[in-house]
């Protein structure tokens, strides 16, 4: 395909590189189908460069530092130092080959690659204008469009990000030296993640929410264990109080915020991070030009084949709506990949999983107790503490549990929640139980390897039918 | 159940919207009713013997 | 229940308190049956106290120092210090935690426990010899036996255990302080777990294995990864040759191993772990006293219910055979409990899963492409490089690979082979779906959490259907 001032034909055009266009570009590529993906950007789009991969990466590498540094029960005595700088380029490092792995995936699989920014013209045109002074632009025809172009941090008026001590989470990512001391604003799971990073780096960590306790959405039994983690390494919570105006001080700034009543506090730092939740980005691409629904916080309404109201354009990922997750991007990207190459796809999901990555983890998929019950269920719950699995203890994190949640009738599990040492990686066996239409029995019944952390799931599968054995049954 | 939730793993869901099969309208025969892609296949061909006796 | 030099009834007698014999006396309880274990040494068996836990223990503990010591690229620069006499303490700490923790949920299920060594009087009949001189002994008339004596390590004639400079993996496991030059006879999980924690340690470590590679039973690729690390953490291997004989020197041993062609080679030590396998302990309860048979390498055959020849004894765990692995102790103990109770419990399980805890992680389930070839099915096999995960980057584990083998027809998922980080805890999901009978499909189309290394597990699902995102289908 010829890229130029010229009227250029796609199949396929697909607008955004991240999670969820590429991964739509690329299906649809393997389906047959002559497909562009376009990006403004770079590939990856927010979640390899300035989100998942980077803030992970910072986790990691931060863990190691805070795991040898509080190892001495253990027998382990080790003062680490942390050479910020290092362990930016580190980071950059993998950042850019996860990214560049990208791009060659994309081209392996017979994708055309534009640099540029899209606009819509009609629902069979756009626009790509190319970055940088006299790069022009060109135009495309599309048969079908995938509109995957994401979301961006939400401002808190007075605090925009063009202010230099005013952080959002890319400039947190991104920071060579950390500072003494840096307030947080805004305890949701992007908030907490990067508190937790940077408390790990020695830094005085105050956090202020206007809600009154961290990671809204999750039951209080969940997010206590990781406020008991965070209050431990020192964090500084301040709750119900929103930031209203920020001043420079001589080598810093004051923060000003209020509380419901009115009342004001003030807290010194050096850096502030706002990190308050994203919006999407549906202005970038003019969708109303090709007849496309927006609705009013700037989501793109789409149906169960991720397709928006215009039957040849589709959306996927974070401009599509909530749960604003890279993989319910790539989910929505294969299928409306699939559903535009003819095959019976649909978002026939039951659960996606969500994950937050603070000290310990969070991961959650399908209904809580209080859903199921929403949802006409009479649930059984079965739960296993940490602290009785050998796994647990013999690496020294035991904190957290899983919570199992179950219909009573056939034992069909509809949901579990977890928080503790890699509940990222031990929900996928539950979302997959779900998905499965699989039974407490099911689970329970599966041999797990000893010594794991995954024989917890057993184990609380077990306590839903007053079978475990490590615990007691209630 | 409560909420109109079928209980089936992704492969029978899938193959159920391939032949056009309404998968709530499929009699399970796994535990608890769970629907499998034998059951989807059963009922589509019972569907189509039905739709042949009936034209 | 009176304890004494009086003959005393059970519904249930089991023998012996490792992960067999426990878990199927608490079943047991749980399901009405009264319920009496008994052991000679101490609750938990071999796995909580000289086995799983404590080498689990070690191994987490030496990580934690070893990963420090190699996150300068992440930016981390530490030299960590082992102390081990705190590091056994802590092991044994977390080893009481777990072996007390056994005692009371026994208790608390209602069972009753005793201490002394079982022997068969005749099939409703044990005698136990309580241990220390002049403890006396009792007599115990059971309904049903179940027998989960475990297994002890095998012997190399001449290298007998009592000798001082001869380890065991318990003597190993119980090190105050760490020689300089270890030598491990046997490269199995055993040896090779072992011989990792050592090296971690600074430990200098050969081994010597008579087969020509390390951790027989897995495939090449696979077991290659484990030997790679290995190596890079200086550990000296030589293969096709058996140990021969041993001699004290001035302040160490020199070990003579022998290979094929009758080559003689030394090796200096100052201790040397035989870590040859185990075999099953059944002489220690007369078991012919009873009319249970024992099959000449000392297992005691069973049926798929867990019952010996004999139609009130059951045999559990280690001694009941192949693989000699916890968990599949435990469930052997589990539907032993069960059929005695009445329910229509069986060994149906489709698979049990393993895994070897070395530096990187092995794990498995079901078949192999090879076995499920001579299972005469057409095989067809996915795969996903942790290389190409964003968590495996990210983490700076990115060594080894997932992949699935599943049925051509259907795509049902027979097996599983992972090695690479955190594959113990993977291998779950992936038991789950052969035991519901999953297809590649349904694995592929669960939505798995970004990211994580389960994405791999997804995606080589994927690849199996040439759909991989993430990496080229072949
Ligand atoms: C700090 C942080 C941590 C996160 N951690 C996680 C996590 O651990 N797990 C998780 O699931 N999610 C996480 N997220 C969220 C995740 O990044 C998003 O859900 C995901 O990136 C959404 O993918 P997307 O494809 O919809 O959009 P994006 O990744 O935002 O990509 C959109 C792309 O579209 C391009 N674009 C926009 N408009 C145009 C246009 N008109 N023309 C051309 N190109 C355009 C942009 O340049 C961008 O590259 C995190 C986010 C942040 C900020
Ligand atoms: C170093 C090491 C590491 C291991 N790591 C793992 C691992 O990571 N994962 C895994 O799955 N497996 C592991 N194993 C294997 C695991 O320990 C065994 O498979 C497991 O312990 C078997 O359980 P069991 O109940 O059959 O027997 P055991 O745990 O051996 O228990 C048998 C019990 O019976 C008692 N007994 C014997 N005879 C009598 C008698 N006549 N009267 C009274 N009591 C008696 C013994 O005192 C003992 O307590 C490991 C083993 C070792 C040695």
């Amino acid at each position: 395909m010829v890229v130029g001032d010229v009227t250029t034909g796609t199949e396929v055009l697909v607008v955004g590189a991240g999670p969820g266009g590429y991964v739509a570009a690329i299906r649809a590529a393997q389906n047959g189908l002559d497909t562009t993906l376009v990006d403004r950007d770079a590939y990856g789009g927010t979640c390899l460069n300035y989100g998942c991969i980077p803030s992970k990466a910072l986790i990691s590498a931060t863990d190691v530092a805070h795991d040898a540094r509080n190892a001495t029960e253990m027998g382990v005595h080790a003062d680490p130092v942390i050479h910020t700088d290092e362990m930016q380029e580190w980071k950059e490092g993998v950042v850019d080959q996860l990214t560049s792995g990208v791009e060659k995936l994309c081209k392996a699989n017979g994708v055309n690659l534009i640099e540029g920014e899209a606009t819509f013209v009609d629902d069979s045109t756009a626009r790509i204008a190319h970055g940088g002074e006299g790069q022009g632009s060109e135009t495309i025809d599309f048969e079908h469009a995938i509109v995957a172009t994401g979301s961006r941090p939400i401002q808190v008026p007075g605090f925009e990000f063009e202010h230099d001590p005013i952080w959002s989470s890319r400039d947190a990512l991104e920071v060579e030296e950390p500072p003494e001391k840096l307030l947080v604003v805004g305890a949701g799971y992007i908030g907490m993640e990067l508190s937790t990073v940077f408390a790990k780096m020695g830094v005085d960590v105050t956090v202020v929410e206007m809600l009154d306790g961290i990671l809204p959405g999750y039951e209080d039994d969940v997010s206590r264990v990781v406020k008991q983690r965070a209050d431990d390494l020192g964090i500084d919570f301040n709750f119900g109080e929103a930031a209203n105006e920020w001043e420079e001080t001589g080598d810093g700034v004051v923060v000003t915020t209020e509380n419901e009543d009115g009342e004001e506090s003030t807290y010194d730092a050096d850096k502030v991070l706002v990190a308050v939740g994203r919006q999407p980005v549906s202005d970038s691409l003019d969708p109303e030009a090709a007849g496309v629904e927006v609705d009013e916080q700037g989501f793109i309404p789409t149906d169960d084949q991720a397709r928006t109201n215009v039957e040849n354009v589709f959306a996927v990922g974070d401009v599509a709506g909530e749960p604003m997750l890279a993989h319910k991007a790539s989910k929505e990207g294969i299928v409306a990949a699939e559903v535009i190459a003819g095959e019976p796809a649909a978002l026939d999901q039951q659960a996606i999983p969500a994950a937050v990555f603070t000290d310990p983890e969070i991961a959650t998929v399908g209904m809580t107790e209080e859903e199921a019950e929403e949802a006409g269920f009479t649930p059984k719950i079965g739960e296993f503490p940490f602290r009785a699995s050998g796994r647990s203890l013999s690496t020294g994190e035991d904190e957290g549990f899983v919570r199992i949640v179950a219909e009573e009738d056939a034992g069909f599990i509809l949901g579990a929640q977890i928080v503790g040492p890699e509940a990222s990686e031990l929900i996928a066996e539950l979302a997959l139980a779900i998905e499965m239409g699989a039974t407490l029995e099911d689970v329970a019944s599966t041999v797990h390897t000893h010594p794991t952390l995954a024989e917890a799931v057993m184990e609380a599968a077990e306590n839903a039918d007053d079978q475990a054995i490590h615990t007691l049954n209630r | 159940t409560p909420d109109g939730r079928v209980f089936a793993p992704p492969a029978a869901r899938r193959l159920a919207r391939e032949l056009g099969v309404d998968i709530s309208d499929v009699e399970g025969s796994g535990p608890g009713g769970r629907v499998s892609e034998a059951d989807v296949r059963a009922h589509h061909e019972k569907a189509e013997e039905h739709d042949e006796t009936a034209a």
